[in-house]
């Protein structure tokens, strides 16, 4: 057949006609509008059947109780578990985001020996079996040959079976270096020792206080147990509740409270003794308390009414005097009033003074051991263990100074003093640490003095770590055990801080383990095992779970239905009973340390000429600043007044901006003593002339893409100042410069 | 016990005991499978049905102050019902007001991406998918079937967790019930509010939280009677569902535009 | 070479100097297809737009070329409906300008939605109720009637005209001329007021909101009415660089002058028109909803005072009086700078009513969103422009856009049957030959 | 768009603008309907004798 140009083009017009009549191309439009509706890298959950999971979040000491949403083996939502007696459904920023720390992509997904330099990143896979043989290996080597107390161990807490596992394998093992993260807990748990004579933690009846004076606490900040204090700070705005904040900055406490007192920073001590010095002077004092309950009043009172007149105290504090008095007249005139301390989140232990004097405002309005005010909460006894054989070995380790020096006749009070632990290490002057067990914990994060910090590190030869996550301290170990998360493992969740009442909450497994990890329970107790001898009997259970269940004993069945055991028979104790010092009253001047000192602010580091500014961190708690980074969905939640890109802002007030020449947005290099770096400058009304404010929690060079080299770690710009009495950490700032870049 | 009335889901947000804690921003995000990106400090670019906004005062130093506000979508009802500023643009019927709710959903495979729904919007409620949304391998495990994940190219906003109200339906079917209780529909972000600052429930029932709370006035669409309750954008006519409660006058003036001199208590809505 | 198409009685320029051009202005073609396709594959993140800029850069440029090409409707109105028929020698021009710009809004709008492939859900599942589905509606259809008056003036190529079935369909179009340009006229009035509608009907933006008629805010009428006015300023300023470019003139002086009186009364009337709706806005309005006229223009690095001004004052009523005056539109320079003028002043007011509409804060505690293209947005809104060049330059070459041009225009030299024998020896004999029927 | 299409909805709204769509739709149909078979009638004939 000819085809001639007409019939072709023919062909071509009337076959595109025919189809474009045809139902090919709407067929097509509608397959390929289809397809955009289901795109294959658009990932489709699949459904399943629904279930519930109640459990205890270990993410901060907060202890609250959880609800995990599960489609069949998935877990798919946290929710705050209902009828909890700490968060009762609420649930934080943080613990909301746990499930991207369970899938995500910071786990420690085996155990893993360093291979390459100290947190170069480069790690082989190894067996469980062969790590455990391993550490035991040097630790049975450090034994033998008498260096069994040169094994240090650090924990965020003290409590709960885990810790105790610890301290345990360390007692039995001939080490008294076993080491608690430093908070305020710390200076309370001594204030109460040195006033009451009590080994207990704080606990304060926030829900029966309707006058909180707060010192600088970030009540709703991520003080305390977070989500109790939201709480409590909700229920005041029922029942007429008042909150005094006083702090330099105006946090979202000093917002959200009733009146913000702007004091100059470090003098909170000074006003708390101006506030007892009008109490006493116009006699607005719980006499029958002072009178009947107290010793050393007298001494204290005039110590008071000498030093501390609204107008000297005024000056200190840049608060004036009318401000003061009223404030003195209200707090001690409120029906349940509250003093309490702990700067922001109670991170830094502060100054002991500052502490003790803080609890003696509460003593003079009477409310100690009293509903609506502050109790001595004794740790609950569940843990009743046998007690270790300790072999000769052990017993000499046993009686070795501690490196931190804590118990040492400097300073005898103090449990534990991780902030002096660097400095022990890079100075040598005891003995050195030859290897260093991290549990849950990440001091090259979280401790001041990053650099400091890091030296101390590298001249420990073994550091082991425990975490489930790749943190700054998994990082720069030398062996990583990685535990499970904690949405996989049981675990008792011993009293949150600052709770009143004693609660032990269990965690449980959501989920199957998704990784090749082990409980760190396991992991100790089939240590104690390879070792043997001595140590291996004092673990003579089978298993961790094994363990718990033996350690809880009836409170188990209880605590797998309820998701916690709180104490019904927690009684609270007469005034006549609650106190065990020398006196056996509570004590204004402790008989143990002696003197009274006049209030000396805190001397922090930098001088007045170089660095003429001042540097102090706050606390949000959009910004997890501790053993846990920010997940994804919480560095979502960061306003961009506080990060941007990479850069984290700094805020100061307007007249100290203009006065440095520097403008909102713009860079600006802040340097201290201890480090510089590169910010950003956003300008704030709300913060003293003077002062600039970092936030904690950025600056992670571990966990993932989503955290880590977003902004700065304020510990890298700061060093700690050991308090005189206490050995803890006292530094609220550190002087500062800021240039232009 | 005849309530044949449509409901009108409405919420209530007491910002005196708002934390700014983002709680809500963060149940939101794991409730309905919001993706995230590794730089999310460009917030014209982030994904918040939830965002908690923080106000100053814009007074200097001592006499500062601030207040959180959490802003999920408005679910505005309009001058009529169903006029709500997205609605009523939307070319695919993409986005619709569901007359037995009150409630304004988005339909993402219907949606393609025009964007004048965000355009309409003066809450800035409504967000784009600039990217395909990414999980890092493995954390996909934990995304939910109740709300599908979003493709790119698509608007999606605060559906007021409509998912958990259909959940909520068929479990009380099963029960024999076609009405449903005030707690057994309720809000990710009101559930998860440690504060308990916010409140959820049908502001066409009187029995409600969020009716007593509010008291809002039939006749006024539904502008809030409590002195200390307000709507944002009040006055643009676009009767939001969302109420706030403040006792502090600078943030109730915060939440409208007014001229200078202008009293607060005089709210006059131009459509009426 | 391409001799065979070129209309007669006119002379073009040499074929490769032809095509060097074509290659050059293809090259920014290019540059814009490749950031269009980069948009389509990895989607709009490409763009500086956000969740503040949902509607930037390709929204105005949308509203400018419809805009702009609203001469083609208000012309063809003019023409075949009050029959001015001085306006013949310039219809073409105006048709041809009008389809480059329409057909660039659709493909603007193609790249612009966040899923082009869904695109006709706008139609299938059409909200009758949105200014956008009426815009997308008539925007189609008029497309369509572009197309229809565009097809006569290919058909009427010396090669196609000699296929017997093409030369009476030219024929048969122009003699339903009317009803199609009649048809356009209505789908025009709605589709550029939809587009005013766009913005006006945004009650939660104090900025855009207008007042109206029954569904209907000011902004649909002003659209309308500024896109009359200055759609036919524009096809004159194409007209005027197209002339300057060819250094010929094309069209005779009184369809200029026509069409500019007639845009200049359109443009007075409008520019009334536009100061008492902004009047009425600035004093009523944005009052009622807490806001005043200074609080849309200051707080910012950008939107002053001064863009109202230049709007309305400048490139309204500047313009607006050079055009009615006999001496204005005689005068060409002032010509020259009405029309600029005039295109500039409607070109401003769609990137008030897109732009400056998301660029102003409603809620108190947000402040001005400001905005910058990036370079894939900016290539691709240069992508039209490289095309409509090019479409230009194909069709002023091969087709008789303007009739007046050999008559104003006379071949000194060279008759048609020359220049045919000497291209004759050439390969593009296979090109003529292709195009001839096969009668022989 | 079309009546069978779930969002069709009979209202005067709707009516109006799908009315006035369809009739704008319906005569650009009719008339390039028109147009091509006048045309293809006119080639056919051979009719040539409009030259303009």
């Amino acid at each position: 057949m000819k085809i001639d140009r007409r019939s072709f083009l023919s062909f071509l017009i009337g076959g595109g006609a025919g189809t474009a009549l045809s139902p090919l191309p709407w067929k097509l439009m509608d397959d390929s509008s289809i397809w955009t509706q289901m795109w294959p890298w658009t990932p489709v959950p699949e459904d399943g059947e629904a279930s519930y999971v109640n459990s205890a979040c270990t993410l901060c000491p907060g202890g609250c109780g959880i609800t995990v949403r599960k489609i069949d083996d998935r877990a798919v939502k946290i929710e705050g578990m209902k009828g909890h007696p700490v968060n009762n459904g609420g649930l934080c920023i943080l613990g909301l985001s746990g499930l991207q720390l369970l899938y995500g992509p910071t786990r420690v997904k085996t155990p893993l020996k360093r291979v390459g330099k100290r947190g170069q990143g480069s790690w082989e896979k190894i067996s469980w079996k062969d790590a455990i043989s391993e550490v035991a290996k040097i630790l049975s080597d450090l034994r033998s040959t008498g260096q069994s107390h040169t094994v240090g161990c650090i924990s965020d807490s003290d409590r709960g079976t885990v810790p105790r596992l610890f301290e345990r394998f360390l007692t039995v093992y001939g080490s008294p270096n076993l080491m608690r993260t430093s908070s305020i807990i710390d200076s309370y748990e001594l204030t109460l020792h040195l006033m009451q004579g009590v080994q207990a933690s704080p606990g304060f009846d926030f829900e029966n206080a309707d006058f909180i004076l707060s010192f600088g606490s970030g009540i709703i900040d991520g003080w305390g147990s977070p989500v109790r204090m939201f709480r409590a700070n909700s229920a005041w705005r029922n029942t007429g509740g008042k909150i005094i904040q006083i702090e330099p900055r105006l946090s979202n406490t000093a917002a959200k409270s009733d009146k913000w007192i702007p004091a100059n920073p470090g003098t909170e001590a000074a006003l708390a003794l101006g506030i007892a010095h009008v109490i006493i002077k116009e006699s607005l004092y719980d006499a029958e308390f002072v009178d009947n309950y107290s010793a050393g009043f007298e001494d204290w009172k005039r110590f008071v009414l000498d030093k501390y007149g609204p107008d000297s105290v005024a000056t200190i504090t840049g608060i004036d005097n009318t401000t003061i008095i009223a404030l003195a007249r209200s707090f001690a005139r409120a029906s349940k009033p509250l003093a309490i301390c702990g700067r922001g989140q109670g991170t830094t232990p502060g100054s002991l003074d500052e502490c003790t004097t803080v609890h003696a405002l509460n003593a003079l309005v009477g409310n100690i051991n009293k509903q609506g005010g502050i109790f001595a909460v004794a740790e609950p006894d569940y843990i009743n263990w046998p007690e270790v054989e300790m072999d000769a070995t052990a017993a000499i380790g046993m009686q070795k100074d501690r490196l931190d020096g804590a118990g040492s006749k400097k300073y005898p009070f103090s449990r534990y003093l991780l902030n002096r632990l660097p400095q022990a290490i890079n100075s040598g002057e005891k003995y050195p640490l030859k290897a260093l067990f991290v549990g849950d914990a990440n001091p090259l994060y979280t401790m001041s003095d990053s650099k400091a910090v890091k030296k101390a590190f590298d001249k420990v030869p073994f550091v082991v770590s425990f975490s489930s996550y790749m943190n700054e301290t998994a990082q720069n170990a030398d062996l990583i055990l990685p535990n499970h998360a904690y949405l996989e493992r049981y675990e008792d969740i011993p009293t949150p801080p600052g709770m009143p009442k004693p609660v032990i909450s269990l965690t449980r497994p959501v989920v199957e383990p998704q990784l090749n990890t082990k409980h760190t329970g396991d992991i100790i107790i089939l240590l104690a095992k390879a070792m043997g001898g001595n140590i291996a009997d004092a673990f003579a259970w089978n298993s961790y779970d094994a363990c718990l269940k033996e350690t809880l004993g009836n409170k188990w069945q209880v605590m797998i239905k309820k998701g916690f055991w709180s104490y019904p028979d927690f009684f609270v104790q007469t005034h006549e009973e609650s106190f065990d010092t020398i006196s056996g009253k509570f004590e204004f001047v402790s008989k143990e340390t002696g003197s009274l000192k006049q209030f000396k602010p805190v001397n922090i580091e930098g001088d007045k000429t170089n660095y003429p500014l001042l540097l102090m961190p706050y606390d949000s708690i959009r910004l997890a600043n501790g053993v846990i980074g920010n997940p994804p969905f919480v560095m979502k939640s960061v306003d961009d007044t506080v990060l941007k890109g990479n850069n984290v802002f700094i805020e100061i007030n307007p007249k100290t901006a203009g006065e440095q020449g520097l403008r909102e947005g713009q860079l600006a290099m802040l340097s201290t003593p201890v480090g510089k770096a590169k910010v950003k400058v956003h300008l704030f009304d709300g913060i003293m002339p003077g002062l600039v404010a970092l936030p904690r929690g950025l600056g992670h060079t571990a966990f993932d893409d989503y955290l880590a080299g977003k902004g700065i770690n304020f510990n890298e710009l700061i060093g700690p100042v050991e308090d005189p009495v206490s050995g803890l950490d006292t530094a609220w700032g550190i002087r500062v410069k800021l240039a232009k870049v | 016990m005849k309530h044949k009335k449509a409901k009108k889901y409405g919420m209530v947000i007491d910002l005196d005991k708002c934390t700014g804690c983002g709680s809500c921003m963060v149940a939101c995000m794991a409730e309905n499978n919001v993706p995230f990106r590794k730089d999310e400090s460009n917030k014209l670019l982030s994904i918040t049905w939830m965002r908690v906004y923080k106000l100053t005062n814009g007074k200097p130093f001592p006499n500062t102050d601030i207040c959180y506000l959490p802003r999920p979508c408005m679910h505005c009802e309009g001058q009529h019902e169903g006029h709500s500023p997205c609605v009523t643009v939307c070319p695919a019927i993409a986005t619709d007001y569901n007359i037995e709710t009150g409630i304004v959903s988005q339909i993402y495979t219907r949606c393609f991406g025009c964007r004048y729904c965000m355009a309409s919007c003066p809450y800035h409620a409504r967000y784009f998918n600039w990217w395909d949304p990414v999980w890092p391998d493995g954390m996909e495990k934990y995304l939910s079937p109740n709300v599908s994940p979003r493709m790119r190219g698509v608007v999606e906003k605060c559906s007021f967790c409509f998912h958990k109200y259909q959940l909520a339906k068929e479990k009380a079917f099963m029960k024999g019930r076609r009405e449903l209780k005030e707690d057994e529909y309720q809000t990710a972000c009101t559930q998860a509010c440690p504060a308990d600052a916010i409140t959820f429930g049908d502001l066409n029932n009187p029995n409600h939280a969020v009716y007593r709370m509010a008291k809002p006035d039939p006749k006024h669409h539904g502008r809030p009677t409590n002195p200390h309750a307000f709507r944002l954008l009040e006055r643009l006519g676009t009767n939001p569902k969302v109420y706030y409660l403040s006792s502090r006058e600078w943030v109730r003036r915060a939440g409208d535009n007014y001229l200078e001199n202008e009293s607060i208590a005089k709210k006059p809505a131009h459509h009426e | 070479m391409d001799s065979a198409l070129i209309p007669r009685g006119v002379k073009r320029c040499p074929f490769p100097q032809f095509i060097l051009f074509v290659a050059i202005v293809g090259a920014v073609l290019l540059w814009g297809v490749y950031a269009m396709l980069l948009c389509w594959f990895k989607g709009l993140n490409q763009t500086n737009m956000n969740d503040a800029y949902g509607f930037a850069l390709w929204i105005w440029a949308d509203l400018a070329v419809i805009a702009v090409g609203g001469g083609a409707f208000f012309t063809g109105l003019l023409r075949y409906i009050f029959g001015k028929d001085d306006l013949k020698n310039i219809i073409n021009y105006a048709v041809l300008i009008g389809f480059i710009c329409y057909s660039s809004a659709l493909l603007i709008l193609a790249i612009d939605i966040g899923q082009p492939l869904r695109g006709w859900f706008i139609f299938w599942h059409a909200n009758v109720h949105s200014m956008l589905t009426e815009v997308a509606f008539c925007l189609s259809c008029y497309f369509g009637v572009l197309t229809i008056e565009y097809i006569p003036l290919i058909l009427e190529n010396r090669q196609i005209d000699r296929v017997p079935f093409f030369h009476h369909l030219g024929h048969n179009m122009h003699e339903t001329m009317a009803v199609f340009a009649a048809t356009g006229a209505f789908l025009s009035f709605f589709h550029q007021g939809s587009l005013g509608g766009v913005a006006g009907v945004l009650f939660g933006r104090p900025f855009a909101f207008r007042e109206g008629i029954l569904i209907w805010p000011w902004t649909f009428f002003l659209f309308t009415w500024s896109a009359a006015a200055c759609g036919p300023c524009f096809t004159i300023l194409i007209t005027k660089i197209t002339e300057t470019v060819t250094r010929k003139k094309l069209v005779k002086d009184s369809a200029i002058e026509l069409l500019a009186k007639i845009s200049g009364w359109m443009l007075l009337t409008y520019s009334i028109a536009k100061t008492a709706d902004t009047w009425y806005w600035a004093t009523v309005t944005a009052p009622s909803m807490g806001q005043t006229l200074m609080d849309f223009y200051s707080n910012n690095p950008l939107y002053g005072i001064w863009i109202l001004i230049l709007e309305i004052a400048i490139c309204g009523f500047v313009p607006a009086f050079i055009l009615i005056t006999k001496k204005g539109r005689k005068n060409s320079l002032a010509l020259w700078i009405a029309i600029t003028l005039a295109t500039i002043g409607v070109c401003i007011n769609r990137w008030v009513m897109v732009l400056q509409v998301m660029a102003v804060p409603v809620l108190t505690f947000e402040s001005w969103f400001m905005y910058f293209p990036s370079w894939q947005e900016i290539a691709t809104t240069i992508l039209p422009v490289a095309y409509g060049v090019i479409l230009i330059a194909i069709s002023y070459r091969y087709l008789p856009v303007f009739p007046n041009e050999p008559e104003l225009n006379p071949m000194e030299t060279l008759p048609a049957q020359e220049t045919e024998k000497e291209e004759a020896v050439e390969p593009s004999v296979d090109l003529e030959q292709e195009l001839k029927p096969a009668e022989a | 768009m079309f009546p069978f299409s779930f969002e069709w909805i009979w209202d005067m709204g709707h009516v109006v603008f799908m009315g006035g769509l369809w009739y704008a739709l319906t005569i650009l149909g009719i008339g390039m309907t028109y147009c091509i078979i006048k045309s293809a009638i006119d080639a056919s004939r051979g009719n040539d004798e409009h030259h303009h």
